[in-house]
């Protein structure tokens, strides 16, 4: 036991849209009373009135409102409430927010700023982790600050790690300030590149270099740890499928699993959180080589937008284990039982066949698919309009089924099933992926979807289909359902005219 | 009714034909469902469900799994029920107003030009008549659906 | 292996609402073209949606329709479906249906037209659990057809099997034919009562003695047997809460249950259904004394309304494994895994504080609760209109949570986010059901609802929340937003006037 | 603006008053949402969604998990914006006609009678008035919402 248990007695969400829906029902569950804060543009969203309390945030910026540290310590101190989820992305892995919690009495949902800041420059999470036994990617750590002696370190480590190779910004994430290099003529200008993208970022252009481990799969480890001395993993969680670097297709159990291979891929992520001495859920993210061996990636200090396929295939609520661990109390989770397949795809309004843009305009009809095995993480409704101030992400999708093949067919189905007229979607592009060989048989990784479509994806539509669409339009012009649609919209106050925000593109 | 759609490769024509509650097209016929979706009945029975909505100018579909925006080209006010209302398709401001009441027009003449969306729209006289009143003159801002000319069908 | 390998390429579903969509869809998720029958009341339901192919039965009642044994079998032959499902409720459990399914060549989803038989005759199934040393409760099986003959037998064996005790009619169901007799001065009459009422509904007077034993949980056993020589047990559930024989609450596992019991009660379940060379999904009924002796009631030889909790604890797709089996490919599922808590309430329409009438009308709101956890099955959606031609069960509202606290306050969040409009539910009985005492303590028997509201159960309504509810009508009216409703319910062609709907009860 | 409820201790009188969006009664304050719902706001600031549909002359309504079914009793055409126009309160048959065109009525009087649901309406001048029109005779079939008789007021 690490000090004294704290109780949590009212938790403020200091995050917004899908993730501060799933915290806030998961506050209500628990009995704990919870306070959303909201920007002045989500003053209608759906997470504002699942909470007990919602304060206005002053500000027109994210900086000046989800990111505005003073500001939300004073509404916490106002509402009384006396711990702080931060959910992910926003201040999720500040850990001087962190710390600024704590200083002010509060609780933090989540580890210590000091694992926080661990975690957070790469280049300590690599020595750390090597320290503690985790075997991270062959390469170097560069720890100069001077572009010359740093151009020259990493010119003299390059002859020791070998190509190709990958630079990446030790304050990175996002694929900022990462370059492959591929021969060694390429590589002071990849070097300088790298460098001064991190500095533009971060202010920090330290740089490491990493061996580039090509065909890898994307395997990352849940923890969970207590003050109770108690730290766990649940299983992996399989995260190949990236479109630029963003996952949109996740599953678990990874397809290519071995009950031999989670237990050591299991060990070297509670070994990695223990050297942080780590509290709350966090992920250990690996890159799985086809030699079977893996490696360190990094640490997500946080809750994680795929967490409900771990939630679904062992049974644990991670939301409600982080209060209760954040509130001093064990976790209440027992041994590992991981049963069945599930895969979740993340729902975006994007353009998939224009890459990836993304998308804005009204939801005029939202109607997820329906049936057992189907779960929906989503901080949208039907009526609500998509704007450029946010993430485009409307919505997790996520099924379980007893089997992998079962649950893609399920996937199949769920996306055939949901409808989203008025901003496009991605959910075509989910919808064909299931069809992929390589998603049928698990054989993806992280270069999956630039192999599959080299010059980006289309639509694949049948004539007949068409014809259909066609049809449905003109039928619909001639009976006049858009004079009875408008009729309706009108039905409510104030509801803005869907017309302002037709074919406007975000950015 | 015939309605005219954008498509990637240039406009699509598209001319349903009514027969009490049912419209069809080629093999599909369609009917309209109390809440709003369209039930598509293929040559071979099988049967499908549409989704629409229009946003703006644009009916989107979704029917078996796939998602489509089709804009519709504006023919002004050809074919409308409307008998003589000339309506605006959509919020704007006039740009120009191009004849005057007591005016004989003929069936394609344009009567007036809106703007919206950074983008013009003509109005157009859908028969031959007489112009019996202009509601509008230029630099006037209007709703959509509101009458803005009306014409005597002759 | 019994006989050769059957294959199933179609299924028909002879059934309708929500167990029809609950079986359309996983035809759909097995890739097996379905074909759905209705009534033309039944047009706009949802689950001729769900089907491939849907055909109209020709007839008015339900004896012309659902029930029409020629016409289905037609409906069969003409669509090519080579497979029946009948759901539960209407041909499920007549074995002649089932024995004509298979004489015309095709496969029914279910066991053998024996085991219907075997099992449907409850005098019948006693004896035969007798010998196949299943514990029966403790009384006797009168054969006599002659009223004076049984009369007399009756009388003989009631100093045998002791007061309480009920008289059971050997061909009921759902309460029809039993009666309870605490006192000898009361049997004669009794006796008479309980043949007159069996022979008017089921043209059979038999009838036999059971001790009636108080204070009993209703547990019940899911079983599972293929054509590859394997019966198996999936856990129990326990269905004690029940207002007027109607289960209303059910959950899995037994709060009482211990590991040692539930595997008695599975061998015996399983000994049961091998007793009948059972096939398919089945439910083996019990009462389970505060003795912690066990009694066999009667089986199910059919899919039950409250499946689905097992599924969520056990992680078999019950209805998935029914095609399999009838496939005759071996079930999927591997030993039983049971995790966590799942309960099911079924959604009535019905005025709870009105001795449960049956209430009908349009469903001018219907919004199910979100959130992980949560599982709706339904056959309605907003807009349908609740008719007395079937059963009033609207949904069975389903959660999932890692312990029994936790899933009784997600279903308590569940029912508080539930709202229907337009026609009565018992929602708020529910709810409030939630609360009670043995609710909470799992200390339930099947009196458990006659012994917390002896008069009837009456909402408690806080004044705060009447005041509420006043001024949203007296806003909503001053708003006019009936106007803006009645505009947006005209959008659709041919809806009916909800008018007319208003304040009718059925029956 | 003031309206009447039939409840099981009686009839209930409810008035709300309206500044702005924003309804009150008592504490409590209530505005309406772009999708109907009803935003209630008690006096300690604790915030509920109300969703309400009116079915006949009931107005269902869910609030803090609670439904309710309240029967609007119907004031003829008193404490309507509609002017002098008086409108049939739901669907149903004229069963007498009390007035004629031209005559004078007070606040209050009956001037017509509606069968519907085998329950009788009245439907009374809100006002002061001269009949300019009566639209339809005994025995009649009128729709919910036509306009049954013009009142002038004075």
């Amino acid at each position: 036991m690490r000090g004294v248990v704290s109780m949590v007695r009212k938790v403020l969400v200091a995050n917004r849209g899908e993730i501060a829906c799933r915290i806030l029902r998961a506050c209500n569950e628990a009995g704990l009373p919870s306070v959303a804060i909201y920007a002045e543009n989500d003053a209608s969203s759906m997470f504002v009135e699942l909470a007990d309390e919602a304060v206005l945030l002053t500000g027109g910026t994210i900086g000046e409102t989800y990111l505005d540290q003073d500001q939300i310590l004073a509404i916490a101190k106002s509402t009384g409430a006396d711990a702080i989820h931060p959910g992910f992305g926003f201040l999720s892995e500040r850990a001087d927010f962190a710390r600024a919690v704590g200083h002010a009495g509060l609780q933090w949902v989540g580890p210590s700023p000091e694992a926080i800041e661990q975690m957070g420059d790469k280049m300590t999470a690599r020595i750390t982790m090597r320290a503690a036994g985790v075997p991270v990617i062959p390469g170097e750590e560069i720890e100069h600050e001077d572009e010359a002696d740093a151009l020259a370190a990493i010119e003299a480590a390059s002859h020791r790690v070998g190509y190709p190779m990958l630079l990446k910004a030790s304050s990175g994430g996002g694929g900022k300030g990462m370059r492959a290099v591929h021969a060694p003529e390429d590589l002071i200008e990849s070097a300088k590149g790298a460098r001064r993208e991190a500095i533009a970022a971060f202010g920090d252009g330290r740089v490491y270099l990493e061996r580039l481990l090509t065909g890898s799969k994307h395997v990352e480890i849940q923890v969970l740890a207590d003050r109770h001395g108690r730290t766990i993993h649940l299983g992996e969680r399989e995260c190949s499928v990236q479109r630029r670097h963003q996952k949109v297709f996740e599953e678990a159990p990874c397809a290519t699993m071995t009950p031999e291979l989670r237990e050591a891929m299991g060990q070297a992520a509670v070994a990695a959180a223990e050297a942080v001495d780590y509290e709350g859920a966090g992920t250990v993210e690996f890159l799985l080589a086809p030699t079977g061996e893996f490696f360190f990636l990094e640490m997500n200090t946080r809750i994680q937008v795929e967490h409900p396929v771990t939630e679904l295939v062992t049974g644990v609520d991670l939301v409600r284990e982080q209060l209760r661990i954040a509130a001093g109390e064990p976790m209440s989770c027992g041994p590992l039982m991981m049963r069945g397949h599930a895969i979740e795809v993340r729902l975006y309004a994007e353009d998939a066949a224009n890459n990836f843009l993304p998308a804005i305009g009204p939801l005029a009809v939202f109607r997820p698919p329906e049936g057992p095995g189907v779960r929906l993480d989503t901080g949208v409704r039907e009526g609500d309009e998509v704007t450029p101030n946010y993430d485009p992400m409307l919505a997790k999708l996520i099924v379980w089924a007893p089997s992998r093949p079962e649950a893609l067919q399920r996937m199949r189905r769920a996306l055939d099933e949901f409808v989203v007229l008025g901003t496009t979607t991605n959910i075509r592009f989910l919808r064909e992926l299931c069809d992929e060989p390589e998603v049928i048989t698990g054989a993806t990784d992280t270069t999956t979807i630039d192999r599959i479509w080299p010059n980006g994806w289309q639509p694949t539509v049948p004539r007949a289909v068409e014809d259909m669409a066609l049809m449905a339009a003109a039928v619909a012009e001639s009976a006049g359902l858009h004079r009875k649609q408008s009729m309706a919209s009108t039905g409510g106050q104030g509801a803005p005219s869907p017309f302002e925000t037709i074919g406007r593109r975000f950015p | 009714m015939h309605h005219q759609f954008r498509s990637p490769e240039g406009p699509i024509e598209v001319t349903v034909a009514k027969q009490g509650d049912e419209w069809s097209l080629g093999g599909l016929s369609t009917s309209v469902m109390a809440d709003g979706r369209l039930k598509i009945v293929s040559s071979d029975g099988r049967i499908s469900f549409g989704h629409v909505a229009k946003v703006g100018d644009v009916w989107w579909v979704h029917a078996e799994g796939h998602t489509f925006k089709l804009e519709r080209i504006e023919p002004g006010a050809s074919d409308t029920d409307d008998g003589g209302g000339l309506t605006a398709p959509m919020p704007g401001k006039v740009l120009d107003v191009l004849v005057a009441a007591g005016e004989v027009v003929s069936a394609g003449t344009t009567l007036m030009v809106l703007e919206a969306m950074k983008m013009e729209h003509r109005i157009v006289a859908a028969t031959d008549g007489v112009v019996m009143a202009v509601h509008f003159a230029a630099g006037d801002q209007v709703e959509q659906g509101v009458a803005l000319l009306t014409l005597d069908e002759s």
